[in-house]
This record gives structure tokens, C-alpha cells and sequence, in this order.
């Protein structure tokens, strides 16, 4: 028995060597030319369920180009398919800087797309930025990733709102459309439940900054914290209830969101006006909350659930649900429209250097796509960040499902906002 | 009714036991002795099965049971008192007896065997609904010998049951060995206080150093010179 | 007598020309063109090296730590904000390294009189609350956006800096090992030894074993502040992540693998821990071609065959590899 | 800081804490159980807990049963799964060094979470309460936990098997030597202990979601309970579990959500200083 043990194990880790190089030398076998974009996702871990829709919607931009033929590049003077490579960062620092190091330099991509949590691309960007490899980063929400000082960002493209557009919305949405309702006369009072992580905290920061900024009558009254994957906030709303807040804006991901406004409502008591932001802007957000999303608030950029505001996301959501048999979630569309910033920067260059691709990236200028711009053209500014349009939609509950509507800004509003049934305001 | 046939056993890498044989008739009372460290607590646990000897058989009523688990052997019917108590300290005595019964057969008579034992033992009639640690040593050492008989053994087993006692209730356990076996029970008694095992025993084995270097009865052993000048200080 | 001295002699002979050819191969490895992806993963199984010998000098006196991943932040956050004020990364290491030591020292004063479970679970209560302070204090540590780590030499491209801490850790790595092997061969080794086997004898002898407990404590904590500070410059980031059980659970499951409370031990383990990994990795655009199906789920089996390999490998050899290489290599009588 | 909150939302937080701490009793009951009898520490026990959720969560969902009768099928299956996985995993390794137990506990957690994860998916899942009251949940989750409680007293307490456990986690080789077949109180303190961590799960589901990874720190929470019940006291277990809910609320009101796992180690090292075998520990383990 021992000896046959013994035996085992020896075949066996010399399989697994010969079979690792046999396997290594396969994949670095020099393929035909084709246009290589790296994704990097969140595929397991804490936020490992929006990495899936990131990576449906990179396939799907992906097989749709190739369809077409593939892009134009002037250098090879013919069309080239483009190949996704995949790397799963596993929501974790390190494993970000051996993937997108991995994808770098032994699967040679050109251009990198995704990116999930700001403090895992804060670091998985440094290979990028050594090696001048474009990268286009489409989940990251915090400033710092295309803002840092440390290091060179101009390879760094930020294709996605940040937190400071997330807050900025809110704020405004409230001064202007919540404020006359529920406190004319005296200052609003805000609690913030953010997550304690560079987003939540992000998120936090930007409230504050815009309300002084901007001279509004909001008060935050209470700001309590969540560790990300906590799933019990009942402590943390009854010390928000204790504040007496007018709407309570909850900073997190669609899993810890869903169950905060249903725990504040269900088990609270806590019935006021919940804002949620549009990282929960996934299918599952709305099968979650079900009637206790009811008109409560989401601030979004995209939205595929509610009443149709644009083409390209009605297109994309019928697309999207032939191929992968569910509906879109928020991540995927920046990943999405990416792809084929990319695919349109490649044709510009010309070429597939990266230096090129770059300045091609950087100097676009095209129409928008599913995510809407405030003069609707993509383009980055100086700091490489985007100018998204972002709105307010209002949850309706018609008795079985769980549908949103845009209430603000003025030019997409399909509907007036109503404060939620049994809605308990705050005081000063 | 038991037969222990050439079997040797070893810890580990440690052989304990050298072909060692042995047998026990029925209604008999043996005693094994022998100084400390001689192998004896291992020839018992390699009769429970607590240890697989490496060659050798064990029979027990004509069965071989050397490659049997413990509670199988124990439920055949040989029941050790081991060394050193080893009651249930947590639990009350009444629990530890009801222990004692755990098998099917013995568990049938259970209240019978409770009758019987708090004959002979009054005292734990009396903290029957003690925790077993708050007894005394004497106590916890009759508690041990009353939860053997509750299985209602063919063969009982003892191993030193008269270790760290005061000589009044080393009295009284013996005593009480005796009347065990008067009741028809058959007894393995493993003892180092030889003057006293073989007042009671009807035969002896001696072992030393992991060898069986004698046996015979009770009064061949007192007689032997090399057992009074070793054992009996004479 | 005369064979068993040749046994030995000759097993002697065969741990040592494996190591040396071991070391040999690992010397040449850059000089052949890999990608820096592969550099990157052989710098990291030689911090893990690193690290889980650190880790099994505790080990070694009976001291089984859960939250050895406090040490490695706390050797990382010291050279991160040391080096970011003083730009001398090489000292902030160094400083590194000794407050790890002595955060050691305090926690094994709270842990000496704590056996086994207790003392495996106040450890990585340890680390569990250094994440809540590295969030709270956030004006200090970046909370969990993190710091970014300054190069451990500043401006030069990342192919030499790739090619310098190979060395770096693996001269990290060999001389931990050597170190562990001096430590356990030396008087304090055998003390370690006599209070892992036996605490109550090891006193009755008249060793210090509060002395020798808190000296494991402090040794191992500096070496694994030392790595974690290497470790920092290198992946160029901290945040409170490093402190997650899952960093302080690798040293265990690398020692366990590979021998408890032996030399090779971590060496085996990191090794094995290497392979398996890229094994999984490399197979996964041959895992994408069979089955559609398999693209949303193969990130998830790599980490579900892992664990399975896990429990294998416990089961069928609960000692780990190194005894059974032994075994193998020590030439039948 | 906890007078500046007003007396009903006080008493709020309290009774939330005692909620929780259910949870916990449940959770800690069968970790102290499986680690009284068989002396090892499954570090997977959360990942049983949240198997025992998805498992309740499905049946209500596919097969329409009431989430408090789904229970009593979860802890059937978890626990027959706790079974078969202590006689291939566990026995197996019984006796060698301790640090395998955690190894082969990781290995299973690894195992089961993303099982789980490829099962049911990442996104959380909560049990729908046929119930419009929050409040008759509670009373209901509470009432449960007694209950349940109360059988696993009484299988303990009063009968022959639990005889036969206790005297196994007393005393293996005495008990051995009275008759008692020890691998299968093994086995069956392994199911009824997973079993009882499948309760959970389902309680947990109910009152707020899971995701295939929540069970990870629960595990470790409630082995913090049983070290600072002292190891093996089924007592010291229920007033741990109860006492570590509502420290554990009230540490996140006063110090913020930051503080919620770390406050209970915290706890546990002042306890550990001051006695080194645990509140309730009598002698060495």
C-alpha cells in the first residue's frame, strides 16, 4: 500500500510536470495575427458575480466585430478578428498583479479592458503602466485608478462612472426633486450605510464634497460602515433610524444593497426614501427586493430594465438575453461599449502599436453607445475619464414585478417621483 | 472459555508482548502478575481489541475475536475494569451504570443488575446522582467494578483494582471479587499485589518483561521459591 | 553498525545533490527567455518559501500560529510608510522586519500560556482585528484603497527589476531555509523540540520554556515581517487584504503538504503549490474549447479541484510529502 | 454612545443581538458536539450551514414548502452529507496531527463554496417568510431555536445514544471498553452536528440572504464561542452563542460596522489573558 502510494504520487507529479509543458508550449505557439484584448474580471471571490456579466458582454462586443469581419488595421492591410483572453483577478490584489502580468507578457495582449474593484486595479494597473499597455478600465468607480501620482497614467482610460458622479447625481437629484417634498422649509437630513472599501468610502467623500460644493441644504445626520460581503445591517439601521434621517443613500453592491432596504423596511421599520447606486443595477437586484423596492431609487447609467430611453440598450438587451438567456447587469455595458471603443481606436491608429492605439484611445471622439454621454460623444478629458450622463430611476412595484423609471434629470424623465407607500420623514 | 494462544503485540515500532499464551476456564478466577511495565495492561487491551496482536490467535468461547473491535468483544461478553477507573467523570453514577449496560442483553436486565449492585455496593446507592468526579478513589474504584458487572459479563476482567487504594478498601474490593465470583462470574484479575491475588485466585500466570516466565495454581505459585523471593519478600 | 552509517551517508549524499541541482536550476532559470509572467509566479513560490519557513519556526517549538499574516503585514505597512517618507526601501525593510519581530514578542507574551486551539485562534484573532485597524486608521494606512509601495530600486524597466528580485527571493528563500536548518540544528532548536514534544518534561530538564516560546515568537515574526516586507515591494501595493485568513492559511497548507516540521517541508510545498496552480491556469483556454458551458464555471473548478487535491493529499499522506520522499530516496537495505 | 440612542431602538438592537446569537447557539452547538466526541474542528462547519440554507431556499422555492418545515429536510440531507464526508474525510485522517484537520477543513471549504457558487450562483438568496409579520419570523426563529435546542438537550440528556456521546467526548476508550461502537457515535455526532448547522443556515436565510461565502467567518466565530465556553460544555455554548450576538450588536453600534468581527477576538484574547482555558474550561486541553 505504501509503496503503491509512493508510486502515485511520483507518476503523478511527473504528469502534472509533463503535462504543464507540454500544455505551456502549446498555448505560446505562435498563432496568426490577430488583435489580442485581456480582460480582467472578478470571476470568483467577493465580487465574483459581476465579473460574469463583464465577461458575456466583452464576448458578445467581441464575437459581433469578428462577425462583421473584424476591424480594419491599415499595417496588416486587411481585417483582424479579435481574441479575449480572460483573467480572473479573484477580487484580490495579488492575484491581480500575476494575471494582468500574465496577460502582458506571456499572452501578449494589446490593449486591456475591465477591472473591477478599485483597490485590486489600483495595483493590477502598475504592470500595464510599466509595460505601456493601454487599458481601458470599466468597474473601477475610484478616481484614484486614472488619478494616482505615483505613476504614469497615460496609458489608463477610465470608461465608467466614478463615485463622484454616482454622489453628484444624488445629490442634486435630492436638492432638487426630494427636498420640495419632504423638507421645504428646513435642511434635509441624509444618512449614508457605505461600504468600508475604497468605493464606499469614495462614495462617502464625494456626498460630503458635493453638498459643500455645491451649497445645498443636506444634512448628513448619520454615516455607519459595512465590511463588503456582510449580509446583517440591522444594527447599523436602527442607528440610522435613531438619526431620524429623510432618505438614507446606501453605497455598496447589488447583494449587500437588495438586503439592507429590505432588512430597513421588513425588520426596522426604517420606512424612508433608500437611494441605491448603479452598481446594482443587475437582474437580480430587482428579483430580489420585490415589492420592498417599491418606489425606492436608483441612481444609474444604464438601464436595462426600465421603460425603453434608448436604442442601442434595447438592441443590446435583446441581444444580450438571446445569447446568455438572462438580462444585463450595469458592468457588462461599459465592458461592452469598450471593446468597441477599442476596435474603433485600433481602426484609427492603424497599427497595433500600443504607444499608437494610445493616442488613438485618448484622442476618440465617436457616438455614444449604451452608456449615455452629456453631449453625446464618447471622448476623455485631461484627467482620461469620461462625462457620462447619469440619471435617477424610481422602482415601481405593479404587483408582481419590480419595474424602474427614470424621474431625473428633466430630459429623460418618464415619470414624476412618488415618496414610497408609508413614507416616514425625518427631522431636522 | 478464553484462550490466548502465542500472541505478540507491539506499540508502534515497540514490541510489548512475546508469545504470550494463556487460558481461563469457567467459573474460574486467574490472576496475571507481574512488576510494573511487564506488558500486563497490554495483554488486557490486546484481549478488548484495544490492540491487534501481530501474530497469534485469541479465542473466547471457541470464537476467535483477535481481529474483532472492542464493543464487539465487550458484547460477547468479556468486560474489562480498567486500570486507573477511567469513569465517566461527568456523568452521575447512575449514568456511568447505565453505561455499563449498554449492550442489548444487558440492557434487558438492567434493573435486575441495579438491584444486585447496590447489594453489594450500598454506598453508590446512595450518590447515585452524584457527578462520578466527586466520588472518592475507593468509591470511583467500586463504581468502575459495579458498571463491569452491569454488562453482565461472562468474563470480567480486572486490571489493578486495588492501585492507590488504603488497604481497608483494597479489603473490601477483594471481598467483594470473591463474591462476584461465587455468583457465577468467570474472572481475569491482573494484579502486582501478588499475596493478596493469590489468596483469592485459583490459578496464577507470571509475567515479566513482555514473557510469560511462569504458571500454574495458586498454591504452586506461593510455594515457588522464585515468586516468594521476588514477589513475597521471603 | 558500518551499513547503517553508509545509509545514512548515502541519503546525505542524495538530499544534498537534489538541493544543489535544485538551487542550480533555479540559478540559470532567468537566463533562458521566459516571460516575466513566469519570473513573477517563481518570485512568488520563493516569498511563499520564504514565508512558510518563517512560518515553521514557530511551528518547530509546538507554537501553532493561525494569523502569521498579521507578521506579513505588519513588516509590509512598516516599510511601505517608511520607505514613502525616506526613500531607502532597503532600510524600511529592515525596520520592517523588527517591529514585526517585536508585535511578535508582544503577542507571544499573550499567547504563552495558551495551548493548541487557543493559542491557533487568539493568533488569528490577531490578524482579524489588524484589518479593523488598518481600515479605521486610514489616514495612516490608505485604509482599504491601500498604499501604493515604492520599488525597492527605483527607475529601472520592469524586465531588470523582474530579473533582480529573482534573486532577491530566491537568495531570500535559500538563505531562510539554511537559516531554519541552523536554528533547528543548533541548542535553541533542540529546546524548541523538547517543548513541541513534551512542555511539562521540557521544564522538568530545566529548560526556559517561556524564553524559548516567546524567542520562536520573535525569530519567526521577523522573518516573516522581512518577507512580507520584500513581498510589498515587489507586488508595489498593500491594502488591508494581506491580512486575509487566506494569507495566513497558505504557510499551514504549504507546511502540512509538505512536511510538518521539516526542512524541505516548505520547500516541497511551495514547489507543489506552484505546480498545481499554473497546471490549473495553463489548462484553462483547453478547458474553454471543450464546453461553452465551462466559461463561467472553470474559474470556480480551478479553485474546487485545489481543494479536492487538498483533501487527497491529507488523506493519503497525513505527514505530508517530505517523510514519504525520504522514503523513496533512502535506498532499500 | 449607546445613550445617545432612544430606548425602543435600544431594545431593538438587544433583541436583534439575541437573534443572531441563535444563529450562533445553533452553529456553535454542533461545532462543540462534533469537536466533544471526535476531539477534531471542522473549519467547514459554515460551509454546512450555508449548504443547509441553499438546500431550504430551494425546496421553497421548487417545491413550494413552508421555509420553517424545509428545515427539518435540510438538516436530513446536510446531515447525511456530514456523514458520508466524516467516514471519507475526517475518520480518515483521526488521531494525526491537528493542523490536518484544518487542512482537510479548507480543502472541503474550498470544495463545497464553490460547489455551491456553480449550484446556485454568486448572487445572494433569501428564504421568502410565508409570514406578512417580521416579528412572528423572530418569534418564530426563536421559538424554532428552542426547540430544537431543547431535542438535542433532551437526545443528549436523556437518552442511550446520547449517553453513548457523552461518554465518548468524556472518555473515548472507556467507552470503547462499555460496548460502545465509537465510529458510529463519530459518524453520528458528525451528522447530527452538521445537521444542526443546516438550522442555520435556513434561519440565517431567513432573516437576511446568503451567498455560497458567508459561511466562512461564522465558522470561526462560532469556534471563538466554544474556545470561550470552554471547549466541550454544551452549556458554555448556548450563553456564548446568545452572549456573542448581542456583544457583537452592541459593538457595532458603539464602534461601527468595521469592528463586527474582529470585537468577538478581541474579547477572546482579554478573556484568554486573564484565564487561559476559557470562561468555562476546567482543566488543560
Amino acid at each position: 500500500m505504501k509503496k503503491r502510494t509512493q508510486l502515485i504520487i511520483a507518476v503523478a507529479i511527473i504528469a502534472i510536470i509533463v503535462v504543464s509543458a507540454a500544455a505551456y508550449y502549446y498555448t505560446t505557439l505562435p498563432p496568426t495575427r490577430t488583435i489580442k484584448i485581456g480582460l480582467v474580471a472578478s470571476l470568483t471571490g467577493s465580487a465574483a458575480d459581476v465579473g460574469t456579466d463583464m465577461e458575456r458582454a466583452a464576448m458578445m462586443a467581441v464575437e459581433e466585430i469578428n462577425e462583421a469581419g473584424g476591424v480594419y488595421v491599415k499595417e496588416y492591410n486587411s481585417k483582424l478578428k479579435i481574441e479575449l483572453i480572460v483573467g480572473d483577478d479573484k477580487t484580490n490584489p495579488q492575484e491581480g498583479v500575476a494575471i494582468v502580468t500574465k496577460l502582458i507578457t506571456e499572452d501578449n495582449v494589446d490593449v486591456l479592458v475591465g477591472g473591477f474593484s478599485s483597490a485590486v486595479t489600483l495595483a493590477s494597473q502598475v504592470p500595464a503602466i510599466e509595460h505601456n499597455v493601454p487599458f481601458v478600465i470599466t468597474g473601477a468607480s475610484s478616481s484614484s485608478v486614472t488619478r494616482r501620482t505615483d505613476k504614469d497614467t497615460s496609458y489608463m482610460f477610465h470608461y465608467c462612472t466614478i463615485t463622484d458622479d454616482y454622489s453628484e447625481t444624488i445629490v442634486r437629484f435630492l436638492n432638487h426633486t426630494v427636498k420640495p417634498i419632504v423638507a421645504p422649509n428646513r435642511n434635509l437630513s441624509l444618512a449614508l450605510l457605505y461600504q468600508n472599501t475604497a468605493y464606499g468610502q469614495g462614495c462617502y467623500q464625494s456626498t460630503v464634497y458635493f453638498i459643500n460644493t455645491l451649497g445645498l441644504n443636506i444634512t448628513i445626520v448619520a454615516a455607519e460602515t459595512f465590511n463588503m460581503g456582510d449580509t446583517d445591517f440591522h444594527t447599523q439601521l436602527l442607528k440610522i433610524k435613531n438619526a431620524k434621517p429623510d432618505a438614507v443613500y446606501h453605497a455598496g453592491f447589488t447583494r449587500d444593497t437588495a438586503d439592507a432596504i429590505k432588512q430597513g423596511i421588513a425588520d426596522v421599520g426604517l420606512n424612508t426614501l433608500y437611494i441605491a447606486v448603479e452598481c446594482c443595477e443587475e437582474p437580480q437586484f430587482y428579483e430580489f427586493l420585490g415589492s420592498f423596492g417599491d418606489r425606492q431609487i436608483l441612481e444609474s447609467k444604464f438601464g436595462p430594465q426600465a421603460e425603453s430611453y434608448s436604442e442601442a440598450v434595447d438592441d443590446y438587451k435583446a441581444k444580450y438575453i438571446e445569447r446568455w438567456g438572462v438580462i444585463p447587469g450595469m458592468m457588462g455595458a461599459d465592458t461592452y461599449d469598450a471593446i468597441y471603443l477599442i476596435a474603433k481606436a485600433i481602426e484609427n491608429a492603424g497599427t497595433l502599436d500600443k504607444a499608437k492605439i494610445r493616442d488613438a484611445i485618448e484622442n476618440i471622439e465617436m457616438p455614444q453607445m449604451l452608456i449615455m454621454m452629456k453631449d453625446g460623444i464618447i471622448r476623455f478629458d485631461e484627467n482620461h475619464e469620461i462625462d457620462p450622463l447619469c440619471f435617477i430611476e424610481q422602482m415601481i412595484w405593479d404587483g408582481t414585478t419590480l419595474k424602474p423609471y427614470i424621474v431625473y434629470p428633466d430630459e429623460l424623465k418618464q415619470r414624476d417621483f412618488e415618496l414610497p407607500p408609508g413614507y416616514v420623514p425625518g427631522g431636522p | 472459555m478464553l484462550e490466548v494462544d502465542h500472541i505478540s503485540a507491539s506499540y508502534g515500532n515497540i514490541q510489548i508482548l512475546w508469545d504470550i499464551s494463556l487460558n481461563v476456564k469457567e467459573g474460574e478466577i486467574v490472576t496475571i502478575l507481574g512488576p510494573n511495565g511487564a506488558g500486563k495492561t497490554t495483554l488486557v487491551k490486546t484481549i478488548l481489541g484495544l490492540l491487534h496482536p501481530n501474530s497469534g490467535s485469541i479465542k473466547f468461547l471457541d470464537k476467535r475475536i483477535d481481529k474483532l473491535p472492542t464493543y464487539k468483544i465487550v458484547n460477547m461478553g468479556i468486560v474489562l475494569v480498567p486500570e486507573g477507573r477511567e469513569i465517566f467523570p461527568k456523568m452521575t453514577v447512575y449514568e456511568n451504570l447505565l453505561l455499563g449496560a449498554y449492550g442489548k442483553e444487558a440492557e434487558k436486565n438492567k434493573d435486575q443488575s441495579l438491584e444486585m449492585i447496590f447489594q453489594i455496593f450500598p454506598i453508590l446507592k446512595e450518590r447515585r446522582k452524584q457527578l462520578a468526579q466527586t466520588l472518592s478513589g475507593g468509591e470511583q474504584q467500586m463504581l468502575a467494578i459495579a458498571r463491569g458487572l452491569m454488562s453482565k459479563p461472562k468474563l470480567l476482567i480486572m486490571d489493578e483494582p486495588s492501585l492507590g487504594l488504603a488497604p481497608i478498601i483494597v479489603q473490601k474490593i477483594f471481598r467483594v471479587i470473591r463474591e462476584i465470583n461465587e455468583k457465577g462470574v468467570t474472572l481475569l484479575l491482573v494484579e502486582q499485589n501478588v499475596h493478596r491475588a493469590l489468596e483469592i485466585a485459583n490459578r496464577g500466570y507470571l509475567l515479566e518483561a513482555g514473557k510469560m516466565v511462569l504458571s500454574g495454581d495458586w498454591n504452586e505459585l506461593l510455594a515457588n521459591e522464585y515468586v516468594k523471593k521476588a514477589y513475597l519478600g521471603l | 553498525m558500518k551499513t547503517i552509517s553508509y545509509l545514512h551517508f548515502s541519503l546525505k549524499n542524495i538530499t544534498f545533490y537534489l538541493s544543489f541541482l535544485l538551487i542550480i536550476i533555479a540559478l540559470v532559470i532567468p537566463f533562458f527567455q521566459i516571460s516575466l509572467y513566469l519570473m513573477h509566479v517563481l518570485i512568488l513560490m520563493f516569498y511563499y518559501i520564504g514565508y512558510s519557513s518563517s512560518w515553521n519556526l514557530l511551528a518547530y517549538s509546538g507554537q501553532v500560529s493561525f494569523g502569521h499574516a498579521a507578521f506579513l503585514g505588519i513588516g509590509a505597512y512598516i516599510t511601505t510608510l517608511f520607505t514613502i517618507r525616506t526613500s531607502l526601501p532597503f532600510i524600511g525593510v529592515l525596520i520592517g522586519a523588527i517591529v514585526s519581530a517585536f508585535i511578535g514578542l508582544l503577542i507571544g507574551l499573550t499567547c504563552v500560556r495558551l495551548r493548541e486551539w487557543f493559542l491557533a485562534l487568539v493568533t488569528f484573532g490577531f490578524s482579524i482585528i489588524m484589518i479593523a485597524l488598518t481600515i479605521e486608521l486610514d489616514e495612516f494606512t490608505g485604509g482599504t484603497l491601500g498604499l501604493i509601495v515604492p520599488k525597492l530600486f527605483p527607475s529601472i524597466n520592469q524586465y531588470q527589476y523582474y530579473f533582480y528580485y529573482y534573486y532577491i527571493m530566491l537568495t531570500l528563500a535559500v538563505f531562510l531555509v539554511l537559516i531554519s536548518q541552523f536554528i533547528i540544528r543548533s541548542k535553541v532548536g533542540l529546546a524548541f523540540a523538547a517543548i513541541r514534544e513534551n512542555e511539562l518534561e521540557a521544564k522538568a530538564t530545566g529548560i526556559n520554556v517561556m524564553k524559548y516560546k516567546l524567542l520562536a515568537f520573535t525569530i519567526s515574526a521577523f522573518f516573516t515581517g522581512l518577507t512580507g516586507a520584500f513581498y510589498a515591494h515587489f507586488i508595489g501595493f498593500i491594502n488591508h487584504q494581506i491580512y486575509s485568513p487566506e494569507n495566513s492559511f497558505w504557510p499551514i497548507i504549504i507546511n502540512v503538504i509538505g512536511g510538518l516540521a521539516t526542512i524541505e517541508g516548505p520547500v516541497i510545498g511551495s514547489i507543489l503549490r506552484f505546480f498545481i496552480i499554473e497546471f490549473l491556469r495553463i489548462m484553462e483556454p483547453w478547458v474553454r474549447t471543450i464546453s461553452p458551458g465551462m466559461i463561467t464555471i472553470y474559474p470556480k473548478m480551478q479553485i474546487l479541484i485545489f481543494g479536492a487535491i487538498l483533501v487527497v493529499v491529507i488523506i493519503l499522506m497525513p505527514k505530508g510529502i517530505a517523510p514519504q520522499l525520504r522514503k523513496f530516496l533512502t535506498p532499500k537495505e | 454612545m449607546l445613550l445617545a440612542i432612544s430606548p425602543p431602538i435600544l431594545i431593538q438592537i438587544i433583541v436583534w443581538g439575541l437573534i443572531v446569537g441563535c444563529i450562533y447557539v445553533l452553529l456553535a452547538s454542533g461545532l462543540n458536539l462534533i469537536f466533544g466526541v471526535m476531539k477534531v474542528v471542522n473549519f467547514a462547519h459554515g460551509e454546512f450551514m450555508i449548504l443547509g440554507g441553499y438546500i431550504s431556499y430551494s425546496l421553497s422555492i421548487f417545491v413550494g414548502l413552508n421555509p420553517y418545515l424545509s428545515i427539518f429536510v435540510s438538516m436530513i440531507v446536510v446531515g447525511v452529507l456530514g456523514v458520508i464526508i466524516e467516514r471519507v474525510c475526517f475518520h480518515q485522517i483521526l488521531g494525526t496531527s491537528k493542523l490536518n484537520e484544518l487542512i482537510l477543513s479548507l480543502g472541503l471549504i474550498y470544495v463545497l463554496q464553490n460547489t455551491m457558487s456553480i449550484l446556485w450562483t454568486d448572487y445572494p438568496v433569501l428564504i421568502n417568510s410565508p409570514f406578512e409579520s417580521r416579528v412572528l419570523d423572530w418569534v418564530i426563529i426563536i421559538g424554532i431555536t428552542m426547540l430544537i435546542m431543547t431535542g438535542f438537550y433532551i437526545l443528549i440528556r436523556r437518552t442511550k445514544i446520547g449517553r453513548a456521546m457523552r461518554a465518548t467526548s468524556q472518555n473515548r476508550v472507556a467507552a470503547m471498553l462499555m460496548g460502545i461502537n465509537v465510529e458510529h457515535i463519530n459518524m453520528l455526532s458528525f451528522g447530527l452536528g452538521t445537521a444542526l448547522a443546516a438550522t442555520a443556515g435556513t434561519l440565517l436565510a431567513i432573516i437576511t440572504s446568503i451567498t455560497p461565502y458567508s459561511g466562512e467567518i461564522p465558522a470561526l466565530k462560532a469556534f471563538t464561542i466554544i474556545i470561550l465556553g470552554g471547549l466541550g460544555s454544551p452549556l458554555g455554548a448556548v450563553i456564548g452563542g446568545l452572549g456573542y450576538g448581542l456583544i457583537e450588536s452592541v459593538a457595532v453600534t458603539v464602534l461601527g460596522g468595521t469592528w463586527r468581527d474582529a470585537v468577538g477576538f478581541i474579547i477572546l484574547i482579554l478573556v484568554l489573558i486573564i484565564r487561559p482555558m476559557g470562561l468555562f474550561g476546567e482543566k488543560e486541553i
